[in-house]
């Protein structure tokens, strides 16, 4: 039974809404600069045509390791959805500390594409994947700090199955003041976790190509650029379940959950639209400065009971 | 038609490569991006690196050091990939045909999938060349 | 931290045009850059003495796309110098006109890609949205977007109708809004603030050794401007202040050039209100043998042209000297000690147009054969174990 | 300063240096000097008198080869060329390229594109031309005849 869970909702369900949301993104970006935006199936059509395209593999890479770095982003990609689909229906009890597993395997993707940049042996992707890390090791502590909040406030529950019961009976954590901190400060990391524009410094396209991805053609990109759609799907879901009581689909309920989502959608891409690219040192200070005294204060506030 | 080709008519990825050109005709082609005429509505975007390329975007007569260049740009760009020479320079050298230092003219270096006339082409120009060019892989032309 | 070579270029997202730097990189510091050009190395020089005189103001105007009414304007002055002969009055307006014009989109075009080079592609989109309506000007004036082909020794090709400038005023009233809330948008931008200030400083002194021309220098503090130095066209009938910071960082670079693109409308309107009458070209039928200099203010700086003549309507030397010839060395200065992230917009900042200067030279010491993209990456890598031994050893 | 000033102590300074002053109009002065006074007058003109070095200019006439160093000075809109003539076959001259960081690249142009030596130049080494040009072949140069077989020169047309 889970394995079907895990094709249906895990795979196919979010793929296709990770790519939808992908076309949303997109054509909000052209929108803001007065351009008319792809057309509805262009990211689908992007994958087809890089799954049929040749893959090269460089001559001073690694080649076990270039070929399955991107099925590991994916494979961890496609777990986190199932974990968060399975939790958001209540279909089944699952075990104790699951978000712990969630936040690990969220981290995943992004180590893939670390290894694939040095397994390519290109000196660009290795400036790019060290970017990453750097960028990694920023945003990961205030990311962690803002799951807390929802934790303590729900009364230590380490099962997302309890957060979610929790906000059902007394109300979204994100009404409470630690709530909305929390939330301000995780959209923040999310932005850096998926690499848009004012902390896309790993693959700044104008600085180091295309960073990790440089030596990347055809299959793997393809799977590289999937994770990534699906990724723009699985974190905003994550924190909904988290701040704002998760998806339910019975009656009004599902408008409710899909302006949700698109809530979040809108804020990452306006952000991503209104500022230019900030350079690793300036990311890195803005992480451990302000984004982390937000957590922390919401951390407070959650312990003193607001 | 494969669904493979099918697909890259629907989506091809855009690198520009300029080889000796005055870079008039590489900033129309950028000007195709902007509003007004706006490509990315053909699902055309400009590839960063020439290992996700589909349509090489060639300008400029092509001198002697930028022809080394070249053929290995194209050698390392994945198959199946379209050549679409843009501007007088890279059709026919141009006004540069008897400069000592650009000896052969393009289609003579590699295969040449379409020609795009102008110096520089309009983007109305340009989009046409690239429409033509789908419909010429396509067999409709 | 080893040290790493990364090569920008020869292809490369960040410019249109190939040029080749080699940054030695330690760490995310950029330690030394290795200019290497000639990829657009077309041989004009020798093309232009197998043209006549006037067959060469086509050759000229094809050296570079943006500027491509400043290389012939410079060098129909020289001509002119040769034979010591005055433009009519109306030719000179005319002149300036599509000088002026020029100025304008070339600046917003480097508004636009420096907005692109840092990740903003917001200001990119709407800066060449803007630009379209000065190409759109352009285009109803002299009948191409660029390339206007306006110019001829001894005058103007193609007048200006009275019907036209009505239409051309109504046009460039229109962008004055949008450029100013452009201008607010983009100098009081806090990260742009971050991330354009106090990088790239050319001082005074280095802009002076490296005789740097244009905006380059002028947001330096050195007040060099062709255009009031030695007044030609009707620059000295129209009244406009030239613009000179002290920082010489990116930032400043920018600055002048938008404050540049409010002169230069100011100039056109000008220009296009008063236009005199008379005749537009004087028809020189042959050039006396002797030699000639003509300079003009392009959107870098000074386009500076040399002609002799021998007698025969073929010159017999013709030296082209571009504006960023001197503007890219000051790379030197400015790169070095910055980040990888800042470099390439500190190499972008100079509005470096590779066309122009055919003619780079390389400026490291190892004058090491060098190949294409993969080739360079292994030879750089290779470059990289050279220097680890050499790390090591010392 | 004033321009009379400016000719008045080039000449003073350097009166047996310069074979003749051609003073064409109020904006151009053509100045011809022995080929080894180079360093010291451009020496004098850019650092004293504040010129900015322009760019210099080789020609490859039938008789001689001949480079011209432009220095403009802005303040008094008056631009100095220094007229050096060196012999057709061996061209050599002593290099400005450490007194004006402007000149390196003028300099390494004109060594590889007419042929002319400059003694003393940092880093004298071929560069826009691609490597497969054979060495000694000058395309600037007056004499220069299509050394490329393959090269296609018409429009096939």
């Amino acid at each position: 039974m889970y394995i079907v869970y895990l094709i249906v909702y895990g795979l196919i369900l979010t793929a296709v809404l990770g790519l939808v949301a992908s076309w949303i993104d997109r054509k909000i970006t052209a929108r803001i600069q007065y351009r008319k935006g792809p057309p509805f199936f262009q990211p689908w059509i992007d994958i087809v045509k890089l799954l049929g395209k040749e893959t090269i593999i460089p001559s001073g890479a690694s080649k076990a390791v270039f070929i399955i770095t991107p099925l590991l982003g994916f494979g961890s990609v496609v777990m986190v959805s199932t974990l968060l689909w399975a939790n958001n229906n209540l279909l089944f009890n699952s075990f104790l500390g699951d978000i712990i597993v969630v936040i690990y395997l969220l981290a995943i993707p992004s180590i893939a594409i670390m290894i694939g940049g040095f397994a390519s042996g290109n000196p660009l992707g290795r400036i790019g994947a060290s970017r990453e890390m750097k960028l990694l090791l920023g945003y990961e502590l205030p990311f962690i700090l803002a799951i807390l909040v929802p934790i303590i406030k729900s009364g230590f529950a380490l099962k997302l199955a309890d957060i979610l019961s929790f906000q059902a009976q007394n109300g979204a954590f994100a009404l409470q003041a630690s709530g909305i901190l929390a939330l301000v400060a995780a959209v923040l990391c999310i932005q850096a976790k998926l690499g848009l524009v004012p902390f896309d410094i790993a693959e700044a396209e104008t600085e180091i190509i295309a960073g990790p991805m440089v030596e990347y053609s055809g299959a793997p990109l393809a799977v590289f650029r999937l994770t990534k759609n699906m990724l723009l799907f699985t974190l905003p879901f994550f924190l909904i379940i988290l701040f704002l009581g998760g998806f339910n689909f019975d009656g009004i309920h599902i408008l409710y959950s899909v302006l949700k989502y698109i809530a979040i959608l809108l804020i990452i891409t306006v952000i991503r639209n209104t500022n230019p690219r900030l350079r690793i040192d300036q990311a890195m200070r803005f992480f451990w400065g302000p984004v982390t005294g937000i957590a922390v204060v919401a951390v407070v506030l959650a312990v003193i009971g607001w | 038609m494969s669904l493979k080709l099918r697909a890259l008519l629907k989506s091809p990825w855009v690198f520009h490569l300029s080889t000796g050109s005055c870079n008039n005709c590489d900033i129309e082609v950028l000007d195709c991006l902007t509003p007004r005429y706006d490509i990315e509505r053909f699902g055309m975007l400009l590839a960063p690196s020439i290992k996700h390329a589909d349509v090489l975007l060639i300008t400029g007569s092509c001198n002697r050091k930028s022809v080394i260049r070249l053929k290995r740009l194209y050698e390392q760009a994945p198959q199946p990939c379209l050549v679409v020479a843009i501007g007088e320079c890279s059709m026919s050298r141009g006004m540069f045909i008897h400069s000592y230092n650009c000896p052969v003219p393009l289609d003579k270096i590699i295969p040449v999938n379409a020609y795009i006339p102008g110096c520089p082409p309009k983007p109305e120009a340009i989009i046409m060349g690239a429409v033509k060019l789908i419909q010429k892989v396509k067999g409709t032309l | 931290m080893a040290r790493s070579v990364i090569p920008i270029g020869p292809y490369h997202p960040l410019q249109e045009e190939p040029e080749f730097f080699t940054l030695t990189v330690d760490g995310e510091t950029v330690v030394d850059i290795e200019v290497n050009l000639g990829y657009n190395h077309r041989g004009i020089e020798k093309l232009s003495e197998r043209k006549t005189f006037d067959q060469s103001t086509f050759v000229i105007e094809r050296i570079c796309g943006i500027c491509s009414t400043s290389h012939p304007f410079a060098y129909t002055r020289a001509v002119e110098d040769v034979i010591p002969v005055e433009v009519p009055e109306r030719a000179k307006y005319i002149r300036t006109i599509i000088a002026e014009g020029e100025r304008i989109h070339s600046h917003l075009l480097w508004l636009g890609l420096a907005g692109h080079f840092l990740g903003y592609n917001t200001v990119y989109m709407w800066v060449w949205k803007l630009r379209e309506e000065i190409l759109d000007v352009m285009e109803i004036l002299s009948g191409n977007r660029n390339n206007y082909a306006m110019f001829k020794p001894g005058g103007v090709r193609r007048d200006i109708k009275e019907e036209d400038i009505p239409v051309v005023m109504r046009k460039i009233d229109s962008i004055i809004p949008t450029i100013d809330r452009l201008k607010k948008a983009i100098l009081d931008d806090p990260v742009l603030h971050v991330r354009l200030k106090g990088i790239g400083v050319l001082t005074k002194e280095e802009a002076i050794n490296y005789c740097a021309v244009g905006p380059t220098s002028r947001a330096s503090g050195v007040a060099r401007d062709v255009r009031k130095d030695a007044p030609y066209g009707a620059y000295d009938r129209v009244e406009w202040d030239m613009i000179v910071t002290e920082h010489g960082d990116v930032f400043d670079k920018a600055v002048v050039r938008i404050l540049e693109t409010y002169e230069s409308i100011k100039i056109v309107k000008t220009c296009l209100q008063n236009l005199p009458g008379g005749d537009i070209d004087l028809n020189i039928k042959d050039i006396p043998p002797g030699e000639g200099i003509g300079a003009h203010e392009a959107p870098r700086g000074e386009v500076f042209h040399y002609v002799r003549s021998d007698g025969t309507n073929r010159p017999a030397r013709h030296k082209v000297r571009a504006p960023s010839y001197m503007n890219i060395p000051t790379c030197q200065a400015t790169v070095i000690g910055e980040t990888i992230s800042d470099a390439t917009i500190i190499l972008a900042a100079v509005d470096p147009c590779y066309c122009c200067t055919e003619r780079m030279a390389v400026r490291d010491s190892k004058g090491a054969r060098l190949y294409d993209t993969k080739e360079l990456i292994r030879l750089s890598q290779q470059k990289t174990e050279r220097i680890k031994r050499k790390m090591g050893i010392k | 300063m004033t321009r009379e000033d400016v000719l008045k102590g080039l000449q003073e300074r350097f009166r047996d240096d310069i074979i003749d002053l051609y003073d064409r109009s109020h904006k151009r002065v053509y100045m011809e000097i022995i080929p080894d006074a180079l360093p010291r007058v451009a020496m004098y003109i850019f650092r004293d008198l504040g010129a900015r070095f322009n760019i210099a200019s080789g020609t490859d006439t039938r008789t001689h080869m001949e480079i011209l160093y432009h220095f403009s000075l802005e303040e008094i809109n008056l631009i100095i060329s220094l007229r050096v003539k060196l012999d057709r076959e061996k061209p050599a001259i002593a290099s400005i390229a450490k007194l004006i960081i402007g000149a390196n690249w003028i300099e390494r142009e004109m060594y590889e594109l007419l042929g002319i030596q400059f003694i003393g130049h940092p880093d004298l080494r071929r560069l826009l031309l691609a490597d497969e040009w054979p060495r000694g072949v000058y395309p600037l140069r007056t004499d220069y005849e299509e050394w490329d077989k393959s090269a296609v020169r018409d429009r096939g047309v």
